[in-house]
């Protein structure tokens, strides 16, 4: 037999699962990122295996467009990153907090 | 097959119709050309410039609109034209321009590279306008990366600032977070969205791929393959934009990100992405996933009550949550983001108004409520947040509520219009929110939501002690401490005076402006190329 | 028939009023201000007495005078009209009224002589003519009101004429709020009326386009209403009747309202005269006697009217037994003659109650203006206890006031004699109401008595016995002519005044002539109990008997004062007496403490700030917590956040998938 | 065979997936997901997809996790070991959500699966470069442009956040208002921002230090 | 005159717009009392134009103007005068110039911004009563609070901005639900305009809940604003500590516009719903009576106590309304009219002792009449005509009402209300006379007070004109109700004609009381 469609769906819903909680437990902000890319991936996972079996090249072209996307944001955020960092010598989100309540 | 591919799919190459993108676009370009190779000392022009391409979009856009009578798509339907779209059109590029105005001399004043900003902005706009103008689920995603892109770097624009960096970094985690989010639902609806069509005297059955085209979209809503797909997809799209317009339980990044924030900055993202927001949760999924006439048995109904019952519940949680705390808030920026939580929750009003009916006419009615809404709110919301930069002074310093104790008659012009935006947001007659809360509780009333907008005026009662709470600070109060009247700037003026006019108008002579922005959207889907 | 004398009856004084508040007080000369008040009451006097007595007048004539001045109310289907009638009544009333105001008048301006309020007490004055006339010419019950809460403001203002004193500014608003009381019962009845008769007028007057039938000419060919206790709430001419006698009760001082007129006394002696001895007070009998026709259809409420009548007649004249303030024996003594005058009206002798209105203005009005007069001559002196042995010093006054006493004790040829005779004598002969007439009648005797007894205690205190004074501050001395004028002038009138109402028993001893003018005055004006006017033998007989067993009295009366009185002028009463059964104190203790505390207490801080603006605080309270709850959600934590988020998501993602697999 | 492949690629797609989150150390963290962007390269692959694969390789785990490494090198941070926990709550909260994810996850492709079953015909050309080539400049030349845009602003916002001395040198920092929120100042005797003296730093740390004011500052980092 | 009531409007914001030219023109603070005196006069003597047109005939609605003003929304301007609005509009007009005589020597602080806010409020209040466009109406009605909120707020005494919250918020959560009736009323007829939905609502009248819940929100709206008990607590805040113009206004024409809505729009939309509320709207406002004067009469505050008299005074005009007989609601609309002629007046006098003394406290003062005689007279005459006294125009307006509601069929037994309702008359008398005691009368204990200097021609000048109207409504009422006669008899037999209920037949003489 052959890995079913669900099967792919599956496995990048785990993998999305997995970023989620990444995000949520990390606290070094550089991982919490990854995490999020990581969440990306998953869904490029879904769109390819749609695409695939559906035989149609949108899914693809899709993933071609996130890939764009997380590298800005990879750009963006490590632009981010890099200056709280001037400011705080830490990467710890959680000492990111003076804003609340 | 491949040469069939190829010609049957020829872009549909129609400038016309992205004008005003693509007229905003070049003036961010050349904004950022221009502040390349003048001296820091006439970095000024670049705000010139971009002014002048807002103003240039904004006369697009109304060459499109009294050109283009019938709706229609172009780029493979990736774009549409119709009257929801410009009508979006024409107040992001209002917010952006006054924006611009408030913004172009702090800039100055806070040595911040002007250059950066004023293309940013642009660029913004450009997310704006096309999540506005998007038929296609990737044009909205990419039109929705554009722009929050752009307001991660803008918010934290001051970097030497903390709470700007804080205020940038939460949102741009939380930003992306939500927005894959927002992409995975986009590929659960692509892959719920294909149909298979059993093929002759087979076992198997010949597969028509999903669609992320939002009218196709609709015309697949009742017989999609993975219906179960579909409704998880549309629950993770829904997350994506609630948390663009800041509805409870996704508004919770907005008070942080908006207090950090310099504030002309928050006074844009208050404005002009939670419209751009409403854009295009109007557009996907009042059109993409509309009122499908006599099918409450089968997906398409499911899916449309579905949608419609979590959003009346959102309405509620928004309004209430935003208007309740912010009573208790003592910086007036947090107050602000408070209150606009609670405006998107009244706007969310209009827009269940707007899903919830099956006949186009009405459909149109409250979709014209929910934008004149988002206008007036756009225009008093800006006009506060002037006044508010200009008290802050450099470094957003002075921006707790006792700051502003007693100013009341030592800088009336401030304190007056401040009152008058206060008011104006609380929904008094004779200024603009009245008629926005009028025109989107009456959409409501109109579907018979009597619950949903007695709660919603009960909340505008609530709201009525932390806006006048600030008039009282200024004008029953004496000051202590001694007050320097802050310098007003000419553009700033400008745009008080545009605000100031632009509530009293819309709060006394709105059917001009409510007759232009009546959406015409007959076509229960949208027509297919 | 037409004419517009009868307003410038009640607008003279008007007027009067008018010039001396804005002309006097500019002006400040005595005699400009006393002529302006005097001339004034004065015109209207006489015009009375033209409009009654000329060729047609209304005491001559049958058809009553009408002056309708201008459509007051018109509303729906009220119609109340500023229009005046002179019936036989009203202008009875009118007279008297205008006369002895006159001659007070002129006696005021020798007693208030060089007081800084000069102007004020006489503008004042001249209003009070104008509300009382007004009451009483008035052709409706609202006007009728507008004089009577009128009369009670002049009341109010005259009491608290020294408003810099505080117990004349207290006696006052206790004046007012006591008359409110009663006014409170009179209004409720003239609704009652409207409701039940649709009209407010009294005599139809043709010349306005008024019905036939009006507020009272209703109840003619009506039922009369049953005499038992569930009448009273039945909404008919009994409770009418008895909402009316509340009103006449306040305004005439009767059990239980009659708390007020002892204290009025605060003011100066001639508005104790004028006001409160001989009209104001007995506004409240004209009253019942112009409402008769309703009265006598309610015979429950007659006989409460009786019973009250007779029981404030004899309690006030047990207190008066007892008072050493000369004003304040004569107050008491006025509120036991009201009494009597209720008793009468009680008894449907309505007749006799005016004939005793008329005779006790005349030596009521005397007595009081004799001691003013008194106490004029003893600097301000009220105490009989620091008089006595005035006659030499004074002798018109102890002349005057000699016919006063006289007349007051009911001794023959004087005007009180005939006119409580009658009184007596109807209440004996009265039935309908089984034997308790003859109970009235006891109470009525006793009281006779009481009277004579108290009032020669008066006389003996202040004119015989040692002085009591010390001569080197008071130095008694006459009046000067504008006080002792008036004086002799009533004095004669409560000396001849009887003879207008001898009762046919006893002038059929002289002559066979009906000499009863006043009664065949007022026939006309006034509804009939059944009993017709038969002089059966045997009637006569008895009332000759009971005229002179009440001639007994009197003299019994007379003795014993002299006897106990003329030795010990100053015997101690009994405490209970002196402070007149301690009312004052209960009232206060049962009514007023308690409300005001409840008010304040209770009301005020518990329920108003307590309850109500608790709630509201309440509410405000809440959503403020709400918002203190809210805002923790922003702990200021991005994986709080995103873990939020997140839960929303679920929720979402939940509700769909839920709603998606319902088949 | 094709099923041993994809349950090989799938565990370790979540096994380096696990790590990620697992690694306290963010280098290694980063090392984990370059893992994990090869193992969805490989099953891409599988799934007919082999421009995508080669994108994938080439540029996440070629040039975006690349940069990321950098990052960390430049930044060279301790591990979260040296940091007190703090928000402990999240971590079983994190996990229990996880599980309600999966679980309504799998409820959903129970209906998937359900649904007809489907061929998939190998042989197909749909993921070759020339198709997703012809259809990016044809049928999706719109968003092809507006990414070009994305792109371009992205490197205009790193640029601006991330260049050092954009200003002039020594930007104005005015601590008060910046690091320090005013409540702070109120019980210390020291001047609110209203009327501070404002200073010449490259950080708000340093602003803090020559205001005299570290401490409090570290107290503010601490609570 | 075909755009009289535009010019009405608008006169007092001209005036406005010219007070602050002036003032941005000029520093000068000192003139723009003049500015708004002249204004405001100027209004008033526009609105008696208004008398020309009103006669004793016919209940249409005269001056009227009607265009489009929100097209989109089909709202319009639709503005007109019947005999029951002409009264109101014209208090309105008169009571403002007198409201500006009052503060000219009181208000030193910032004059620009205090007379721009009493003209702008003035044109609100004319708005309210002329507005036939629901929408309209609302505008007004909510716009009339914004300048109150800041008269009280800014003028105010010591506890004025929790008088000013109390008072907005109050108000303004009432009216909001308002708003959504008038929503609702728009989409089930179509239209905002009153008269059009009045003609719509005979064809095609409400069915269901929909009445029950519309009369409910507009009710609670004016119930707040008259205020009826037990909404009245904001009333003695917000009258105390208003300065004396505030509190002029607020009590002359402030709750009319409660008591005025009542009669427009809760009698006239829902007549069936009034009859079936009456019998509660009745007992509040006999608990009104008589508990509002309870509690005036143990105020310690003079100012206090004219305020909880206002609650019982506006306790007998609902009374009158829900009478339903047309002695009742002329009586009612007389009693607004006499309202806000005494109260205001008592307000002015507590005003000029408290530009003296500086406390409203009854226990400061004491035999006032001896310094000031002329204060005294007219306080007291006031007081009196406040009290009910005949031949002063309270006794009219009490008088009607009270016969009117004997005489009416709207409860059971019309009489026990009355019985109770009238008690009120005593107790006016005993709070008011009490207090004239305590601060007048008597001897002068506290030696500032004995150093008071009496009323000056300005203070005389502005009270005349209400001592004149006292008397001259009490004499010659008929000015006044002949004009108000047919607008009223209109809307009470909308209520009694409608035949569904029990039978509404006018009273039948000659049958006695069950």
């Amino acid at each position: 037999m052959e890995p079913q469609l669900s099967w792919y769906l599956a496995l990048s819903a785990v993998l999305f699962t997995i970023g989620v909680t990444g995000v949520i437990i990390k606290r070094n902000v550089i991982a919490m990122f990854m995490c999020i890319e990581l969440m990306l991936n998953a869904v490029n996972l879904t769109f390819v295996a749609f695409a695939s079996f559906f035989q149609d090249v949108t899914g693809q072209l899709f993933v071609f467009i996130v890939m764009t996307v997380a590298a800005a944001e990879a750009a963006v955020g490590l632009g981010i990153i890099i200056a709280i960092f001037r400011n705080r010598e830490t990467l710890d989100v959680d000492e990111a907090s003076i804003l609340k309540l | 097959m491949r040469l069939l591919l190829a010609q049957s799919t020829m872009p549909i190459i129609n400038w016309a119709l992205i004008a005003p993108e693509l007229i905003v676009c070049g003036a961010a370009v050349l904004v950022m050309l221009v502040d390349a190779f003048v001296k820091p000392a006439q970095r000024w022009i670049t705000g010139g410039i971009a002014l002048a391409g807002l103003a240039l979009g904004a006369a697009a856009t109304i060459w499109l609109w009294a050109s283009g009578t019938a709706s229609y798509d172009a780029f493979n339907g990736m774009i549409v034209l119709d009257e929801l779209r410009l009508g979006f059109t024409l107040i992001f590029l209002l917010v952006s321009f006054l924006t611009l105005l408030i913004s172009t001399v702090w800039v100055e004043g806070e040595q911040l590279p002007a250059g950066e900003f004023h293309s940013l902005l642009m660029f913004a706009t450009v997310g704006m306008m096309l999540m506005a103008s998007g038929n296609d689920l990737v044009i909205v995603f990419l039109g929705l990366e554009i722009l929050s892109i752009a307001t991660y770097v803008m918010a934290g624009f001051r970097r030497t600032d903390v709470r700007s960096n804080e205020s940038s970094l939460k949102y741009f985690i939380l930003g992306s977070f939500s927005s894959a989010f927002l992409l995975y639902g986009i590929a659960l609806v692509y892959g719920a969205t294909s149909l298979a069509q059993p093929l002759p005297g087979g076992t198997f059955s010949r597969i028509i791929p999903g669609t992320t085209n939002i009218a196709e979209l609709a015309s697949r809503v009742n017989d999609a393959q993975y219906p179960a797909l579909l409704f998880a997809g549309a629950a993770m799209m829904l997350v994506g934009f609630g948390f663009k317009i800041a509805t409870a339980p996704f508004h919770i990044w907005t008070p942080d990100v908006y207090e950090g924030a310099p504030t002309p900055v928050t006074a844009f993202m208050a404005a002009g992405p939670k419209a751009a927001g409403f854009a295009s949760f109007i557009r996907v999924f009042v059109f993409g996933l509309p009122f499908v006439v006599s099918s409450y048995s089968n997906a398409g109904g499911n899916l449309h009550r579905a949608w419609v019952g979590a959003l009346i519940v959102m309405a509620i949680l928004t309004m209430t949550l935003g208007n309740v705390v912010a009573i208790v808030q003592n910086n007036v920026k947090r107050m602000l983001a408070y209150s606009s939580i609670a405006h998107a929750g009244y706007a969310l009003v209009g827009c269940v108004a707007a899903g919830a009916t099956s006949d186009p006419a009405q459909r149109n009615t409250a979709i014209t409520a929910v934008m004149f809404y988002l206008l007036t709110y756009a225009v008093m919301n800006i006009g506060a947040f002037a006044v508010v930069q200009v008290i802050a002074r450099s470094g957003d310093r002075r921006t707790s509520v006792e700051d502003y104790s007693g100013i009341g008659f030592q800088s009336p012009v401030l304190a007056f219009a401040l009152s008058l935006f206060m008011l104006s947001l609380l929904g008094m007659p004779l200024t603009a929110g009245f008629m926005g809360k009028v025109m989107v509780f009456g959409a409501a009333i109109d579907q018979g939501y009597f619950a949903l907008v007695v709660i919603g005026v009960l909340n505008t009662a609530v709201s009525a002690y932390y806006y006048l709470r600030l008039i009282i600070v200024m004008f029953f109060g004496d000051r202590t401490t001694a007050w320097i009247a802050p310098p007003i700037p000419a553009s700033v003026a400008l745009a008080l005076v545009l605000t100031i006019l632009g509530v009293l108008y819309l709060g006394i002579f709105p059917g001009r402006v409510i007759n232009g922005l009546q959406t015409r959207i007959e076509s229960q889907f949208f027509t297919q190329r | 028939m037409e004419t517009n004398l009868l307003s410038l009856i009640i607008f003279a004084p008007l007027a009067g009023a008018v010039i001396n508040w804005f002309v006097g007080r500019r002006v400040r000369d005595e005699r400009f201000i006393g002529l302006v008040a005097c001339g004034s009451v004065a015109i209207s006097t006489i015009v009375a007495f033209y409009l009654a007595f000329n060729s047609h007048g209304a005491l001559r004539g049958e058809a009553p005078l009408f002056d309708h001045i201008w459509t007051w109310l018109q509303v729906g289907t009220l119609r109340a009209d500023f229009a005046l009638a002179m019936d036989r009544l009203s202008g009875t009333y009118a007279l008297f009224i205008t006369f002895v105001g006159f001659l007070i008048h002129v006696f005021a301006v020798g007693y208030m002589h060089g007081e800084a309020g000069f102007y004020r007490f006489f503008a004042y004055l001249n209003l009070f003519m104008f509300a009382m006339l007004t009451l009483v010419l008035a052709n409706n019950f609202v006007l009728m009101f507008v004089g009577w809460e009128g009369v009670g403001l002049c009341s109010y203002l005259l009491i608290g004429y020294y408003f810099d004193k505080k117990e004349a500014g207290d006696a006052a608003k206790k004046a007012f709020i006591t008359n409110r009381i009663g006014d409170w019962g009179f209004i409720l009845g003239v609704m009652l009326t409207f409701y039940v008769t649709g009209s407010v007028t009294f005599i139809a007057n043709p010349a306005a386009g008024e019905t036939a039938q009006t507020a009272l000419s209703f109840f003619t060919n009506q039922a009369v209403d049953p005499f038992t206790l569930g009448a009273i709430t039945a909404g008919g001419a009994t409770s009418i009747a008895l909402l009316l006698f509340i009103g006449a009760a306040g305004k005439s001082a009767q059990i239980p309202l009659y708390v007020w007129l002892p204290d009025a006394m605060a003011g100066p002696t001639p508005v104790s005269a004028l006001i409160h001895a001989a009209t104001m007070v007995t506004a409240g009998v004209y009253m019942i006697v112009r409402c008769s026709e309703i009265f006598v259809h309610a015979p429950t409420a007659m006989f409460i009217v009786a019973i009250v009548g007779a029981a404030t007649a004899i309690f006030a004249a047990t207190i008066g037994l007892a008072q050493n303030d000369i004003k304040k024996v004569l107050a008491y003594s006025t509120v036991s003659q009201l009494g009597y005058m209720f008793l009468a009206c009680g008894v449907g002798a309505f007749v006799a109650a005016i004939f005793h209105v008329i005779t006790h203005a005349f030596f009521k009005a005397l007595l009081f203006l004799g001691s003013g007069s008194v106490i004029h001559g003893m600097h301000h002196e009220q105490d009989m206890r620091r008089m006595g042995g005035l006659k030499k010093y004074m002798p018109v006054t102890f002349a005057t006031m000699l016919t006063g006493w006289l007349a007051i004790s009911g001794i023959p040829i004087f005007a009180g004699f005939f006119s409580k005779d009658e009184i007596l004598w109807k209440t004996w002969s009265a039935h309908g109401i089984g034997s308790a007439n003859k109970v009235l009648w006891i109470v009525g005797a006793i009281t006779a008595l009481l009277t004579a007894i108290y009032m020669t205690r008066m006389m003996v205190m202040t004119f015989w016995g040692k002085e009591r004074f010390d001569h080197s501050h008071v130095h008694p001395h006459e009046s000067p002519k504008t006080m002792t004028i008036p004086l002799i002038v009533l004095a004669v009138l409560s000396t001849v005044g009887g003879f207008i109402g001898v009762p046919y028993a006893l002038s059929s001893v002289f002559t066979d002539r009906d000499v009863n003018v006043i009664e065949h005055t007022l026939e006309p004006a006034i509804a009939h109990t059944e009993q017709a006017e038969a002089h059966s033998h045997d009637e006569i007989v008895a009332e000759r008997a009971l005229a002179v067993g009440s001639v007994v009295i009197a003299l019994i009366g007379i003795g014993l004062g002299w006897t106990i009185f003329k030795k010990r002028p100053t015997l101690e009463m009994p405490r209970v007496l002196e402070n007149k059964y301690y009312v004052d104190e209960i009232y206060d203790a049962a009514l007023i403490r308690p409300i005001v505390a409840g008010s304040r207490e209770g009301l005020w801080k518990i329920f108003d700030i307590g309850v109500i603006d608790g709630v509201l605080h309440a509410i405000g309270q809440a959503v403020t917590e709400l918002g203190r709850l809210g805002r923790y959600l922003q702990a200021g934590f991005v994986r709080g956040y995103a873990a939020i988020i997140l839960i929303g998501a679920l929720i979402l993602i939940g509700l769909f998938a839920y709603l998606g697999m319902r088949p | 065979m094709l099923v041993l492949l994809f349950i090989l690629f799938a565990g370790m797609a979540i096994g380096c997936a696990l790590a990620v989150v697992a690694q306290r150390n963010p280098l290694y963290s980063a090392i984990s997901l370059i893992g994990v962007f090869i193992s969805l390269a490989c099953l891409y692959v599988m799934l007919a997809a082999p421009f995508i694969a080669a994108v994938q390789v080439i540029v996440y785990a070629g040039a975006i996790m690349v940069l990321v490494v950098f990052v960390i090198m430049l930044l060279n941070v301790e591990e979260e070991a040296h940091q007190r926990p703090r928000l402990k709550f999240l971590l079983p909260l994190a996990i229990g959500l996880a599980a309600v994810l999966i679980a309504e996850v799998a409820f959903i492709l129970v209906s998937v699966q359900q649904s007809p079953v489907t061929a998939i015909s190998n042989g197909t050309d749909v993921g070759v470069t020339h198709s997703i080539g012809s259809a990016l400049f044809t049928r999706y030349l719109l968003p092809f442009e507006i990414t070009s845009i994305l792109l371009l602003m992205a490197i205009v916002g790193a640029m601006t956040l991330a260049r050092r001395s954009a200003l002039p040198p020594n930007a104005r920092v005015v601590p008060g208002a910046q690091v320090l929120p005013v409540t702070m100042f109120r019980d210390t005797g020291l001047p609110t921002h209203d009327d501070m003296r404002a200073v010449e730093t490259d950080s708000t740390d340093e602003a803090a230090r020559l205001l005299g004011v570290a401490e409090l500052r570290d107290q503010s980092k601490r609570e | 005159m075909p755009k009289l009531l535009t010019i009405l409007i608008l006169l007092p914001v001209a005036g406005a717009v010219a007070s602050v030219l002036y003032g941005i023109a000029t520093k000068r603070e000192d003139h723009h009392k003049w500015i708004a005196l002249i204004t405001t006069t100027a209004t008033f003597a526009v609105s008696l134009l208004l008398l020309r047109g009103i006669g004793a005939s016919g209940a249409e609605f005269r001056f009227e103007e009607n265009v489009s003003w929100i097209g989109a929304i089909g709202a319009r301007y639709h503005v007109a005068v019947d005999g029951i609005s002409l009264w109101l509009v014209l208090l309105t007009t008169l009571l403002m110039p007198i409201a500006i005589l009052s503060s000219w020597t009181a208000i030193h602080k910032r004059q620009l911004s205090y007379y721009v806010f009493l003209l702008i409020l003035e044109s609100a209040m004319i708005g309210v009563f002329v507005s036939l466009d629901l929408l309209l109406f609302y505008l007004f009605f909510e716009a009339s609070l914004v300048p109150m909120f800041f008269l009280i707020g800014i003028w105010g005494g010591q506890r004025r901005i929790y008088a000013a919250i109390k008072f907005f918020i109050y108000t303004a959560v009432g009216s909001l639900l308002m708003l959504v009736a008038i929503i609702a009323l728009y989409f089930t007829y179509h239209t905002f305009d009153y008269v059009t939905i009045l003609q719509a609502m005979q064809s095609n009248p409400l069915t269901g809940y929909a009445p029950v819940w519309l009369f409910l929100a507009f009710a609670l709206a004016f119930c707040i604003k008259v205020p009826v008990f037990p909404f009245h607590t904001w009333l003695p805040d917000a009258h105390t500590e208003a300065p004396t113009a505030g509190s002029v206004i607020l009590a002359g024409v402030l709750l009319k516009m409660g008591t005025y809505g009542l009669m427009r729009f809760n009698l006239g939309l829902f007549p069936e719903m009034s009859r079936k509320a009456a019998p509660v709207l009745i007992t509040a406002a006999v608990i009104g009576i008589i508990y509002g004067a309870l509690v005036a009469m143990v105020q310690p505050d003079v100012k206090r106590l004219v305020a909880y008299s206002s609650v019982s005074h506006m306790g007998f005009v609902i009374l009158g309304l829900f009478s339903f007989t047309e002695m009742g609601m002329q009586g009612a609309l007389y009693q607004m009219l006499n309202h806000g002629v005494s109260t205001g007046a008592l307000f002015l006098f507590v005003g000029f002792i408290y530009e003296r003394r500086h406390t409203r406290m009854i226990s400061d003062f004491g035999g006032l009449a001896t310094p000031m005689p002329w204060f005294a007279t007219l306080f007291v005459v006031a007081s009196l005509s406040s009290i009910g006294l005949p031949f002063l125009n309270g006794f009219v307006g009490e008088f009607l009402i009270l016969i009117g509601m004997w005489t009416s069929t709207a409860v059971g037994r019309p009489w026990v209300v009355t019985m109770l309702a009238s008690t009120g008359v005593i107790w006016a008398a005993v709070y008011m006379l009490w207090m004239l005691q305590r601060v007048l009368f008597g001897t002068t204990t506290n030696p500032e007070n004995a150093r008071l200097r009496d009323l000056n021609p300005r203070e005389l000048g502005l009270l005349l004109p209400l001592l004149f109207l006292m008397l001259f409504m009490g004499v010659y009422p008929r000015v006044f109700l002949d004009r108000s006669k047919p607008s009223v008899v209109v809307i009470r037999d909308r209520i009694m004609q409608t035949t569904t209920g029990g039978s509404y037949t006018t009273v039948n003489y000659n049958s006695k009381t069950e």
